[in-house]
């Protein structure tokens, strides 16, 4: 019997009846459903025990602790430890997201040459062919490592040129170390005992010197009293976030700082406000009044204002000679509440020896800011864990990522009390990297290796017996009963801190008024321990929020 | 007119014998453990028959889940025997330190949060309550993976038809949702999925 | 003739005269164009996700819930027809009776094709009836419009048998003989869902609490917009359907309904206008003067948004409501086809302007101190999956009016008896 | 027992570091999206405005004001409005939850959020090849087309549960359950805590004079609450506290 | 929403929600179902052709709905309200006795006095035997010339009046020929024989509805003008043979006209 179209229509219609009481329809709804809920293209955390590490950070000198969460090998998660002496717990924005960073897509994994990939002997072997042609400079940014001691010890052997890059904070304490001969990484701002803090545009409450220092005293003695125990007044062109939560905002005109500081010295010296002595500035209240935008009576107001609750700290923003000035002049360097020098500084930083050596190449450390411009006709070999961009330099040389290196944190700039810790490395750094300092060694192995340097050093303060060693709970350094356990302790992520120094004097002569009193470029901020790239999240973050315009570069 | 009855009942029969026969058939794939397993076998030559011996509890309450190569390289350092399972056990895995793959049959997608601490350490559940008689079975179980959604069978309704209760239900959502509800414990769609 | 002549011919009706079919195959070339260009994005939004819009969290309803709520308003002329012939008994409706069916499932299937493109998950949306929140106006707002799509399209089934070729099969004639007889249990049973989805569409934004720009003040468990969406939507459907049928006619250039018809739709629509203008001026007062203060948001802080300025309330209900609703109740100007066009014109507009204000205004506004007024341009996949739905609309009204009897047959009536 | 978890957050101590967002997305596995994402499409469950006084000159103040899911109390104008429960306020802990697993993406709920305080996934959730592996475990990564927000951190309440039983506790130990903001904030500007227990210092700070909410006058009971002495930050509460609307903005 | 879903609670609101979308449901579906049903029934017992008839004879137009008292010139017009079924035709008595006006008619087709005449072109010729023949008439022949198939019912099959009898393919074109009676189906012809089928009437026989004696030649004569109006094509002369005389196999001779139309109109098809 032959199928006509009539039973095929019929079976059809059968079949579709039929199919609505098996599972087929309803089941693959479900499922598909369910498909879209784990979808296979979507990333999933690992399974598995998450255990916590403390470690530090090392996007910056301040070198905060932080307690990590790991799970299968990976670092999952960042937060900041409350027993941390300086930091209080506090970490930058930065911080929280850093443990994306080794996956960001900048993260350099080869030797590069001009853009091209090429292997870690032939960048050797142009190194080498470098320094036996002439000096070579080398640049570190972040000085009194262990590992800065390799590269000094290089320089110092092959008669090169050990240049640091100092960041804002610690270039605006140059002009105490000029007068008073005390290299700039011993000399600190006592904070903490200060009652009136007047800030020349300095970023306080926005990641300036310790992350976490400052804001913590603001927000226990400043934030939203009426009358703070802690006067803070911020001198700034633009309502910054420091100016928004000071006591006391000026707006100036831009760039007419030292001006101002100037005007105001003037001011406490001829109506005797101050005892301390300083030479009289060369400027007039009615110069200063027009270039700073201020009335005469308002800066005169302001001249009491300062001096209203003593100690008074002035803080520029990069070096300011003028600044300092003053602050000599309120009697705030070497005494408590001002610029102390640190207690003892076991390993203070030579001053850098920028003889007028024309270099025929130059290394630059890891540790450099990306917007570091190395002097031009010079052969650069840059080390970096990722490609900032846009920069000159003939070798890129991969360096080891965040939490892969295990280095030392010297003394964090403008603390005034020593500190002393070591970074584990969480991470096994990837076989192409290398640090300057291993790089250089390979070189020459006579110098001596960063772990040696790091036990002398815990040795040298063991041997010292002061401070306390700062983990959960705080133990005096005479509790251990080795070095070994000292070191130990510390590579656990512990923290040595130094007694503070109560009084200490710092001789500082002046002989004129430093600093022009003319209308100077602007010095706007540059933050220059920005990473050369954001971590993604924090990146993505500002830009949702539009919260914080991302970092501004320095443009030169 | 009978003859269209006919042709229409010949549809309605492939309907129902592809959807009740042939599509459960298709919508699983089976997988076999990358190593033979049984459990009541440990059990006995291991002679301690609990769990936690090899499912053991971390201090925080954290359940380890499947012990990892170096539980079994306690027993397993080396050949014990000389059936082939173990020799692949310790030749492929152990010896490399490769973790090795096995397929669970009740894990629950990354959206479900499960702690096996509140249920046998506070709610006192023993574990058979949900795993059945695994702990002691001789079997060497196929893993059905869903084609589709990619979950385990045993998570997502063992029964096609849902009606009757399959030998292996018991990790499935209803099944968490019938115990609860049996026990008075109130949680809402948050107390399990995140 | 060509073969696909004669064929198409064939589809067609005996007696009725139709444009030829290249001048129908010109007409349709543009709209499929267009459909088919929708259809394209809206599988991008389908493919790469909603990224493709220009919605945002602060935007998260555009361009296509508009075009839903206004859709779905414009379709109320299915329901609020069949009601008005079936229940009502307004038999000299019946002419239009297929016309608005068609129109409302399209506009009803349309608004649904958009949703699904519109949800961030489509493969799930069948939780809500599997999970439905009974509190919420969505749920309703799915099940009736799901339910009535459904009568919609048996409804549209007779109609469809009509057809010269499917007529030749005689069980589908038998079908529809016998289906006809009960469409009137439909269309009661479509007018119970539609009067509860139309209000649902305007709880959506009467309920929400968060937003004092929209949330009405309630009666029971219903907000005031639940009733005047009901109000609105049963006096712009005979206008939109009036609006068609004339748009129909002024295409084909011929006389398918009599002028009464015409006349009597826009007398209903203009009377339900009317008593949709009072109560919505009313509910305007209340919630000016008292609902809105009363949670702490002025209400000239609304309108001191330009282009949202208080003009906009103006038209809404002046302009485009209360005017229209004159000259459509006026015997005068009704009886012009001219004016009764205009009026239906403006009548849609009045509450397309509404569904605009209520979805697009509403989430414009700040409703934090610190909140900016937002502006939303929706992206091109969002207006061209728009303009699919429109061409939907154009196609299948095309093809329905071309191959089926869509206006009943001309002839048939009895005509006298004259004995010699 | 059932917890009403909620917070106080001091705008006088917040500088506007963004470091609560950061850690909160870190913690919650929010992907870094693509650069067409803006603060209109981006995934900020934390996010923090900057507002000011709308005095020009030496006058002008700002402030910064982190808005989270305020999880609201009473009448919860997502919840309700969700066709499909995939919100709901849980019993036990007062928290707002979302279940993304449950969500269609009609995005109703962003609609009724007065506080705007809902996200959606526009985007497939995606990270550079090998940050994967930095996912917090604990909590899942959400699909594209839903809507998610702030729970509280409800993975860390998991994980506080579960060790409270493995120490055979009934009650979780507070310390063992803090949000990722209010550890992450430096000038701990967010107290955390039990708005139920009157012995907790979060709900004593809520009744604290200097305490608000925003658009308290809803109705809708929101446990987020805020702190500041300064008035015009408080004025900011309502939308037109003086039948003025305030010039502060969102940047 | 149902009670076997996970996390189902009853409450007041669920009760309504399903209630009211329960009954609603069930209503639709019901109609729907009620409509198959009765569709059903409705083919069983033989009541498709008479639903079928009904509804195309609606559909024709106005010209092919003449009385056929029109024809026998007893009225001037008047359209069928009865789908040309004089039986129910309340004013059939009256009409039938009313004189006829003697009227001459010349169809210039061949028909015979002695046959009945169906609408849709068909002839009933009653036998001795009490059986019938069916055939096509002279105008279809004509019309249709040889045909290309011809699908004739089974034998024993039953056909109603007005339901459709057999088809006839001709240049792919099919066309429904109209039963002119109910009855078994005896015998088959086709194109060759002189008739097509011969039936046994069901029961009591009622040939009233079909045409006879003079009505016939009107009818014919009116079919022929309706033929010369739809096979003018614009500017030509008559299209039929000289004389007005119906030539055979015109499909054939004029492939070029609208036939759809045509065999529509003469076998009252929609």
């Amino acid at each position: 019997m032959k199928v006509s179209r009539r039973d095929l229509l019929l079976g059809t219609a059968g079949l579709t009846a039929g199919i609505f009481f098996t599972p087929v329809p309803w089941k693959v709804l479900d499922d598909v459903s369910v498909w879209t809920q784990n979808w296979p293209w979507i990333p999933q955390p690992a399974r598995g025990p998450v255990t916590t590490k403390l470690a530090a950070c090392t996007l910056c000198a301040s070198g905060c602790r932080m307690r990590v969460r790991m799970a299968a090998g990976f670092p999952v998660g960042v937060s900041g430890s409350a027993t941390h002496p300086l930091t209080k717990g506090a970490l930058c924005p930065l911080g929280f997201a850093a443990h994306q960073l080794n996956w960001h897509p900048a993260r350099l994994h080869a030797v590069r040459h001009h853009g091209h990939a090429v292997s870690w002997d032939e960048a050797r072997a142009a190194f080498e062919k470098a320094y036996s042609e002439g000096p070579v400079g080398i640049v570190d940014g972040h000085s009194g490592r262990a590992a800065s001691t390799v590269l000094q010890s290089f320089v110092a052997k092959h008669n090169g040129n050990y240049e640091v890059v100092l960041n804002p904070e610690e270039k605006s304490l140059l002009p105490y170390a000029q007068w008073s001969g005390v290299p700039v990484n011993s000399l600190g701002y006592d904070l903490e005992n200060a009652r009136t803090i007047v800030s020349f545009s300095a970023p306080l409450l926005d990641g300036w010197g310790i992350p976490g220092r400052f804001t913590h005293l603001w927000a226990e003695r400043a934030a939203g009293q009426p009358d703070p125990q802690l006067r803070l007044i911020q001198i700034e062109p633009k309502l910054s976030r420091t100016a928004s939560g000071a006591w006391r905002w000026i707006p100036i005109c831009q760039g007419s700082g030292e001006l101002l500081a100037a005007a105001l010295a003037k001011i406490l010296i001829e109506e005797r406000l101050v005892s301390g002595q300083s030479p009289a500035p060369p400027a007039s209240l009615t110069d200063a009044a027009t270039q700073t935008g201020l009335t005469a009576a308002a800066i005169r107001e302001l001249a009491y204002a300062i001096v209203e609750r003593r100690p008074t700290l002035c803080i520029s923003d990069g070096e300011s000679p003028a600044i300092a000035a003053l602050n000599l002049l309120l009697g705030a360097v070497g005494t408590p509440g001002g610029i102390l020098p640190k207690s003892v500084h076991p390993f203070a930083m030579p001053p850098a020896s920028a003889n007028g050596k024309s270099l025929r190449a130059v290394l630059i450390d890891s540790s450099v800011p990306w917007e570091y411009v190395p002097p031009a006709s010079t052969e650069v070999f840059r080390f970096a864990a990722w490609d900032g961009g846009g920069n000159r330099s003939d070798w890129l040389l991969p360096s080891p990522g965040y939490l892969e290196e295990s280095t030392d944190l010297p003394t964090p700039p403008t603390s005034a009390v020593a500190t002393y810790a070591i970074a584990p490395s969480l991470l096994a750094p990837s076989a192409e990297t290398k640090t300057a300092a291993q790089f250089l060694l390979q070189i020459d192995p006579t110098l001596s290796d960063v772990d040696q340097t790091i036990r002398a050093r815990c040795q040298e303060i063991f041997r010292a017996r002061r401070g306390t060693v700062h983990t959960e709970k705080p133990a005096p350094v005479t509790s251990f009963e080795s070095a070994a356990k000292f070191e130990e302790a510390l590579r656990a992520g512990a923290v040595w801190l130094d007694e503070p120094r109560t009084v200490s004097p710092l001789r500082c002569s002046l002989k004129e008024w430093p600093g022009n009193c003319g209308r100077r470029a602007p010095a706007d901020w540059v933050d220059l321990w920005e990473p050369p790239v954001l971590p993604p999240l924090a990146a993505k973050l500002y830009q949702e929020s539009s919260l914080r315009e991302t970092p501004q570069r320095s443009q030169s | 007119m009978n003859r269209n009855v006919f042709a229409f009942a010949i549809g309605l029969a492939v309907a129902l014998l592809a959807g009740w026969v042939i599509f459960p058939r298709v919508l699983y794939s089976h997988q076999q453990q990358p190593v033979d397993f049984l459990h009541k076998t440990h059990a006995e030559k291991s002679g301690n028959a609990d769990c936690e011996s090899c499912h053991p509890f971390a201090s925080d309450g954290s359940f380890a889940g499947l012990p990892q190569n170096d539980t079994c390289a306690g027993c397993h350092s080396d050949k014990l025997g000389t059936s082939p399972a173990e020799a692949k056990l310790v030749d492929v895995y152990l010896k490399p330190q490769a973790a090795t793959p096995w397929l669970v049959y009740s894990r629950q997608p990354a959206n479900v949060w499960f702690s096996h601490a509140i249920h046998v350490k506070r709610a006192g559940l023993a574990c058979s309550d949900c795993h059945g008689t695994l702990g002691a079975s001789d079997e060497k179980r196929v893993y059905e993976q869903d084609r589709i959604s990619g979950y385990s069978r045993d998570i997502w309704g063992h029964s096609i038809s849902r009606l009757r209760r399959a030998p292996h239900d018991g990790r499935t959502m209803s099944d968490c949702e019938d115990c609860h509800h049996k026990r008075h414990v109130e949680v809402g769609c948050f107390g399990c999925h995140q | 003739m060509s073969d696909l002549a004669i064929v198409d011919r064939r589809f067609i009706a005996r007696g009725e005269e139709r444009s030829s079919t290249l001048k129908f195959a010109l007409w349709l070339t543009p709209w499929i164009a267009l459909l088919a260009f929708g259809l394209y994005a809206a599988f991008l939004c389908l493919y790469y996700g909603l990224n493709q819009t220009n919605m945002d969290n602060r935007f998260a309803f555009g361009l296509w819930i508009f075009a839903d709520l206004s859709v779905i308003a414009m379709g109320a002329g299915a329901f609020f027809t069949g009601f008005l012939v079936y229940i009502l008994k307004q038999e000299e409706l019946k002419p239009v009776l297929n016309s608005a069916v068609v129109v409302g499932l399209v506009c009803y299937s349309g608004a649904v094709g958009v949703l699904m493109v519109d949800v961030g998950q489509p493969l799930r949306a069948w939780f809500t009836f599997w999970h439905p929140n009974t509190h919420s106006m969505l749920t309703e707002v799915t099940f009736c419009i799901s339910t009535y799509l459904m009568i919609l399209i048996l409804e549209y089934l007779p109609v469809l048998l009509r057809n010269r070729q499917l007529q030749k099969i005689p069980s589908f004639l038998v079908f529809e003989h016998q289906f006809h007889k009960l469409v009137p249990v439909l269309a009661a049973v479509g007018a119970f869902l539609s009067f509860f989805h139309q209000g649902s569409l305007g709880g959506l934004y009467g309920v929400l609490r968060g937003r004092p720009f929209a949330f009405r003040e309630h009666f029971a468990i219903w907000p005031t917009t639940f009733f005047l969406f009901i109000l609105s939507a049963i006096a712009v459907g005979p206008s939109f359907l009036l609006l068609v049928v004339a748009t129909v006619e002024t295409v084909t250039g011929k006389k398918l309904v009599e002028e009464s018809v015409l006349r009597k739709l826009g007398f209903i629509s203009g009377i339900l206008l009317g008593v949709y203008v009072a109560a919505k001026s009313i509910d305007t007062i209340v919630w000016l003067n008292i609902t809105s203060p009363s949670v702490g948001f002025a209400p000239w802080e609304y309108y001191a948004y330009k282009p949202f300025g208080s003009a906009i309330l103006f038209s809404e209900i002046v302009l485009l409501g209360l005017l229209p609703a004159f000259l459509l109740i006026f015997p005068k100007t009704r009886a012009r086809r001219g004016w009764l066009v205009f009026a239906a014109v403006l009548t849609c507009g009045g509450v397309l302007l509404n569904r605009f204000v209520l979805t697009v205004q509403t989430l414009a506004l700040p409703t934090l101190a610190f909140d900016d007024f937002l502006k939303y341009i929706p992206s091109w996949q969002e207006v061209a999956t728009f303009g699919a739905v429109v061409a939907y609309g154009v196609i299948v009204y095309s093809l329905s009016y071309r191959y089926l009897p869509l206006f009943g047959h001309s002839k048939g009536e009895d005509k006298h008896v004259s004995v010699g | 027992m059932s917890a009403r978890y909620g917070m106080v957050i001091d705008l006088d101590r917040c500088t506007g570091c963004g470091a609560c967002m950061v850690a909160c997305a870190a913690e919650n596995n929010v992907p870094p999206l693509p650069p067409r994402a803006t603060d209109r499409t981006g995934l900020t469950p934390m996010l923090v405005h900057k507002v000011n006084n709308g005095v020009e000159g030496a006058g002008r103040r700002e402030a910064f004001i982190p808005i989270a899911c305020m999880h609201c109390a009473n009448e919860t104008p997502c919840v309700s409005v969700c066709p499909q429960q995939a919100v709901e306020v849980d019993k036990a802990t007062g928290i707002v939850m979302q279940i993304p697993q449950r969500c269609l993406g009609c995005r109703y709920c962003m609609t009724a959020c007065p506080y705007h305080a809902r996200y959606f996934n526009w985007w497939d959730p995606s990270w550079p090849p090998g940050m994967e592996k930095t996912l917090n475990p604990g909590v899942a990564t959400r699909m594209r087309g839903v809507v998610e927000k702030c729970n509280l951190c409800h993975a860390r309440l998991h994980t506080a549960m579960e060790k409270a039983a493995a120490a055979g506790k009934k009650e979780i130990d507070m310390a063992d359950y803090v949000p990722a903001c209010v550890e992450a904030c430096p000038t701990n500007a967010i107290q955390f805590g039990d708005l139920a227990n009157s012995e907790d210092a979060a709900s004593q700070a809520a009744h604290s004079p200097d305490a608000f909410r925003l658009l308290a006058r809803l109705g809708t009971e929101p446990k987020i609450y805020y702190k500041s002495r300064q008035a015009w930050v408080r004025a900011l509460a309502e939308r037109s506290p003086n039948g003025h609307p305030t010039e502060a903005q969102h940047v | 929403m149902f009670p076997w879903v996970d996390g189902f609670h009853w409450t007041v609101m669920h009760v309504v929600f399903l209630t009211i979308f329960g009954l609603v449901l069930l209503t639709v579906l019901a109609t729907f179902a009620w409509s198959l049903f009765r569709t059903a029934s409705d083919l069983r017992s033989h009541r498709a052709a008479e639903v079928c008839w009904h509804n195309n004879f609606s559909q024709l137009p106005e010209a092919e709905r003449h009385c056929r008292h029109e024809f026998s010139g007893r009225v001037i017009h008047r359209v069928c309200p009865n789908a040309f079924d004089c039986q129910h035709c309340d004013m059939y008595e009256a009409f039938a006795a009313m004189p006829a006006p003697a009227l001459r008619h010349n169809p210039g087709v061949g028909y015979s006095d002695q046959l009945l005449y169906h609408r849709g072109h068909t002839w009933v010729q009653p036998n001795e035997d009490g059986t019938f023949a069916i055939g096509l008439d002279e105008f279809a022949q004509h019309l249709i010339g040889q045909p290309d198939a011809v699908k004739l019912p089974r034998k024993g099959s039953a056909i109603q009046h007005d339901g459709i009898a057999w088809r006839i393919t001709k240049n792919g074109r099919e066309i429904r020929v109209r039963a002119p009676l109910d009855g078994t189906i005896l015998a088959t012809g086709g194109p060759q024989s002189p008739w097509y089928l011969r039936v046994k009437p069901n029961g009591a026989v009622d040939l009233r509805h079909l045409l006879q004696g003079p009505e016939v030649a009107g009818w014919l004569e009116s079919e022929m003008d309706r033929l010369q109006i739809q096979l003018r094509t614009p500017g030509s002369e008559p299209a039929l043979a000289d004389g007005g005389m119906l030539m055979p196999e015109l499909m054939e001779a004029l492939p070029g006209a609208d036939w759809d139309e045509v065999l529509s109109a003469t076998f009252l098809d929609a």
